[in-house]
């Protein structure tokens, strides 16, 4: 990793940013503190305003209001070419006429270093993404992959206080995403770097995030680590948004203290741990499909269906199962594989879950179709760009 | 993995249609200027096909008459000023035109563009009226301005054609590497259009090297430009010197082509085929 | 999600050098243009400029004229007649040169766009040497060629750009689907590429009509068109019937363009911006 | 899911098709039969000829050698448009100047059907894609699933007897496409399609297929289900494009009938399952991520390791640990998330696993360094495209 720079990234503070668009409110005012070193994602369906917010952080979009701080200066005022700040754009934005080396060196020339100097601080970023070799190739001349690690390097070279990333992997091949995830989260933690990071790709955000804000409508609907997001989800939303979940609209009949017992609209009774929110009883449940169990004759959990297999979706280390219970809800399941067995379609089979297993929501209607099968329909809204 | 470009399919039954097409426009075109050649060199004194024998004599008539070689003289130095003015202008229009938007933006264009629309007399009548009040006519500068307007929509729609192939991405990146926006468009944006604004400059020299009606109305005696003293040559005595100026006329057309599609193949070459 | 096309920068400063050069074209350009019509509209008996009055004398004097209405119809023919051959024969020609591969392709591509490099006036002389020989001189087919060949580049040039855009796998789709490729052609690749048969065909036609220079050499007094009846004109003696053409030339390249424009924005709109 | 077609899929055989781009050879004799109503993956890298041997079953490249046949008749020397066979392209190919309505009855108009009968089929293929609302719309307004939901409909209104598919997911968003997986499996079902998918995702392979080939260098390396390839690959290559493996290079210490030892070029000794191959002794060893568990005191495998935890990488319903163990190899081991538990960075812990965890290759040298970690730059070849 060569001769480390002495600079670490420094901590960035939205303070109240918002962005109309001419009637519409893009970003509406949130506050974010990302610490010094730390990885932040916004992650969101596109439209949520995570875009605009990096691109307000870039200096590329004017907030309407807000202020960002970066190591507690105001720089909402500043050109982009004043911020000092790195990107990582989605499809990489190399410049096709330059070489590798003269890519890495742009940002050196522009702020009139020494050719020696720029030499050397060049070697050191190329051989950080481990592309000391490739130097006088064109960037046409690189797979998918080398680009990427060379829009990093020049991202790097100058030592910026903050590194943005736009949807850092979403060109790469899904084998390919596995081996720069490793990489961008090593070399991260190596230089010490602040990152913030845009992506609607859930696993991208999981796995390289040291937080998430996962952006709804403009808004923070939760901010938190990878954990805490997904065994903790505050809002139907995030439940969804992040990892699968079976979305129920119930009603609560009875509750005491620790537990509460639910019926679904289609009539299938449920305990459900913590206090289930007050009210008018109309609540929302989210049950992720690797907390339901198959069973066997015998076993007991708090709450047990039988079910018809409805389809089975191998997926190699795991299967995703679509079960259909005799209240009519249709449960996704995702279970181990097992070598040569488990259940079939058609079979009929018990399956069972804990109390805590269930995540509940105040609020009337199924938490939003988003991600469950049956009607097709649901998910469109959530293209890319 | 797509499904590629790379099919064995209609090529013979089109590349019959196109070479029936090329055929037919040699003949009609290629032919009578191609014979236009060999006449040039040709030893008779009269212009006759096939030519007698060889000779150069016409070009050293050509090379001794004052007369010809100011008009050559005067051609280039229009062609040269009118393509640097028009490119200029040109490009900066076009940068404009990209990166902004306001209402009235199609007039603004259909203003920019309108000497390639507006009929070339009319446009010597109209011009010839408003020099003759300037005293613009006869002189230099008149043509320049002129041939620069005749030029300038070629820069305009070629370099404009180019920058919507650079992906904005770029400079935005430039910006974020520490670049001003002057810089970004010296290091990043100019010399990814490059290859629109040679096109645009090709096509304004051979709109000024080119023009017979504007020249023949606005340029005076003293400042007539090649196809003007073609046309007084051709008015006034049938000379075969008008054969050696036509195939220096054409020379000129095709060399400038012909450097034009090296440099587009070069810079094909480095960047990788599309740019951005 | 991109970083978008959205940002607030260099609009303004790139507006000013925008609307300096828009007012540099309209002063010297334009303007001259614009005053030929209300001298055109004159009721003095000579061209002058402010007009006293209002008439439409010479627009009368011009409908009068078997001399002038003949040479409407002449250019109406030519230009008409010479932009169907120009898009018959370019767009075939595209295509062909778009779906084949082979040596000298370049050289057949040179060829075609020709008419577009090789100096206007040496063309006419060329051509009327030939033209002589098959006695095509003062003939309407003769000029509908000429003028064909002169249009031709454009149909090409803007009908391969235009194919460059439509995705090749909307033709194997077609097939796919049951399309015989004369069939995919007309249900799917022209209905894709007609916007730029379009612009090519505009400029075709603005070609012809605007032409002096082969016009002069080729097309005899019977069949002479508006522009060369304008130079005539201006030649003998000086007739304010000539700004009347002038503003028809200019009407009509103008409504063209008009109808042009409106076509390619219902089509962006229907086809959703890019087609393929 | 209205008046299904009388007709079904079409059996097909390719036999000996082979072809040669100048000197290099994209096909090398691939023989290969697909039952009628079969949905079978050409699953790849790009390079690895799927994608020519689509383009000659549907007649786009004339083979060099070799018969196409669709219902035991020779389809070779047809023209595309004679070869009644639909095609989902990668991209849709949806005429952007037509409706959705026009769109879908354009094979139907090349057929020269009547006005009515068009009508009632475009109707019934809309309702099939759940479309039968949206048949005034052009493409452009549609999102993207709703394109990809055309183009199926257009493909199989003319009732084709077989259904080619070039990526018939990839330009789709990740949620989208598992919405879109079930949709596609249930629809070929239904119908009873002949589908031939060529893909270089291996998860889409998994999710869609009745039986997968995965080619390589022009041929298939091995033709099976999912779980036979994902649990008994034949070849190190099919180990590591489909699914993660954790490849080792080995030499036998001992044999007998039913188990061999091997020691690693590190050092690490293994009991693997069944008979070693036989030879110099120089094998390759492959073992999946999941099937390496992690040991409470006192619990024993056949195989146990001592190791330090060097990466944790949260998924959400999985964790994936990179070990270093003390011979020096690294390892992937990927298991369930533990809710607010499991091992962390730097924790030394014990994992072990089965003999028969181990799959055992001829030949020297690592099974190909794809897809591992440590140096960054494998896996790089394999592009999209």
């Amino acid at each position: 990793m060569a001769a480390a720079s002495g600079r670490r990234g420094a901590p960035v503070r939205l303070d109240g940013l918002r962005k109309d668009f001419g009637s519409s409110v893009a970003v509406d005012n949130l506050s974010l503190e990302v610490g010094a070193g730390e990885f932040l994602t916004l992650l969101g369906p596109s439209g949520s305003g995570k875009s605009t917010t990096l691109l307000m952080i870039a200096g590329f979009v004017a907030p309407t209001r807000g202020e960002v701080f970066v190591s507690g200066k105001p720089i909402t005022r500043k050109a982009p070419h004043e911020r000092d700040i790195g990107i990582v754009f989605q499809h990489y934005a190399l410049f096709p006429h330059l070489k590798v080396f003269d890519n890495v060196a742009f940002p050196l020339k522009m702020r009139q270093q020494p050719a020696a100097r720029i030499a050397e601080r060049v070697a050191w970023a190329l051989d950080l993404v481990r592309l000391g070799d490739l130097g006088s190739r064109y960037p046409h001349q690189l797979s998918g992959g080398q680009q990427q690690r060379v829009a990093l390097a020049r991202a790097l070279v100058f030592e910026p206080s903050l590194l943005l990333m736009d949807e850092p992997l979403g060109a790469l091949d899904r084998r390919l995403r596995e081996t720069m995830q490793g990489e961008l989260k090593r070399l991260q933690r190596a230089l010490d770097l602040t990152v913030i990071c845009v992506t609607h790709d859930q696993e991208e955000a999981l796995t390289l995030s040291d937080r998430i804000a996962v952006m709804n409508h403009g808004r923070v609907e939760q901010l938190g680590t990878p954990e805490e997001l997904y065994e903790r989800p505050q809002t139907p939303f995030v439940a969804e948004f992040l990892g699968e979940s079976n979305a129920l609209a119930a009603r609560v009949l009875r509750r005491d203290e620790s537990r509460a017992v639910v019926r679904t609209t289609q009539g299938l009774d449920m305990v459900v741990a913590g206090a289930a929110p007050a009210g008018e009883g109309e609540v929302r449940l989210a049950i992720r499909p690797e907390r339901i169990e198959f069973l066997q004759e015998g076993e007991a959990r708090d709450n047990v269906a039988d079910a018809k297999i409805d389809e089975v979706v191998y997926l190699g280390d795991a299967v995703r199962y679509l079960l259909r219970i005799p209240s009519g809800e249709t449960l996704i399941v995702k279970a181990r594989s097992v070598a040569g067995g488990g259940p079939r379609m058609g079979d009929a089979v018990r399956v069972g879950w804990s109390a805590d297993a269930v995540l509940v929501y105040a609020g009337a209607g199924a938490a939003s179709a988003n991600g469950l099968p049956p009607p097709p329909k649901a998910g469109e809204g959530r293209g890319r760009g | 993995m797509s499904l590629d470009r790379t099919w064995d399919s209609p090529g013979r039954s089109a590349s019959v249609v196109l070479f029936g097409l090329a055929a037919l426009v040699v003949v009609f075109l290629i032919v009578p200027v191609l014979v236009v050649i060999p006449i040039s060199f040709s030893s008779s004194q009269y212009l006759e096909f096939p030519p007698r024998g060889f000779s150069l004599q016409w070009y050293e008539r050509f090379l001794d008459s004052v007369e010809w070689t100011s008009a050559l003289w005067t051609s280039v130095q229009a062609g040269v000023l009118a393509t640097l003015l028009a490119c200029v202008l040109g490009t900066a229009a076009a940068l404009a035109l990209a990166r902004s938007r306001f209402p009235g933006k199609a007039l603004v264009v259909g203003f920019l563009v309108s000497p390639m629309i507006v009929p070339v007399i009319v446009l010597a009548i109209a011009l010839y009226g408003v020099y003759a009040k300037l005293k613009l006519v006869g002189s230099l500068a008149g043509l320049v301005i002129a041939h620069a307007a005749l030029g300038l929509p070629y820069v305009i729609v070629t370099v404009s054609a180019t920058l919507q192939r650079v992906d904005e991405r770029l400079e935005h990146a430039a910006a974020s590497l520490g670049a001003t926006p002057w810089r970004a468009f010296r290091h990043v944006t100019f010399p990814l259009i490059r290859p629109g604004v040679a096109a645009g400059a090709l096509l304004a020299f051979i709109a000024s090297w080119d023009d017979v009606v504007i020249a023949l109305f606005i340029s005076g005696t003293r400042s007539g430009t090649l196809p003007k003293r073609m046309w007084e040559g051709l008015r006034s005595e049938i000379d075969p010197t008008i054969a050696a100026v036509s195939t220096l006329l054409v020379a000129v057309s095709l060399a400038l082509l012909l450097v034009l599609e090296l440099l587009r193949r070069r810079s094909a070459r480095l960047t990788g085929a599309v740019a951005g």
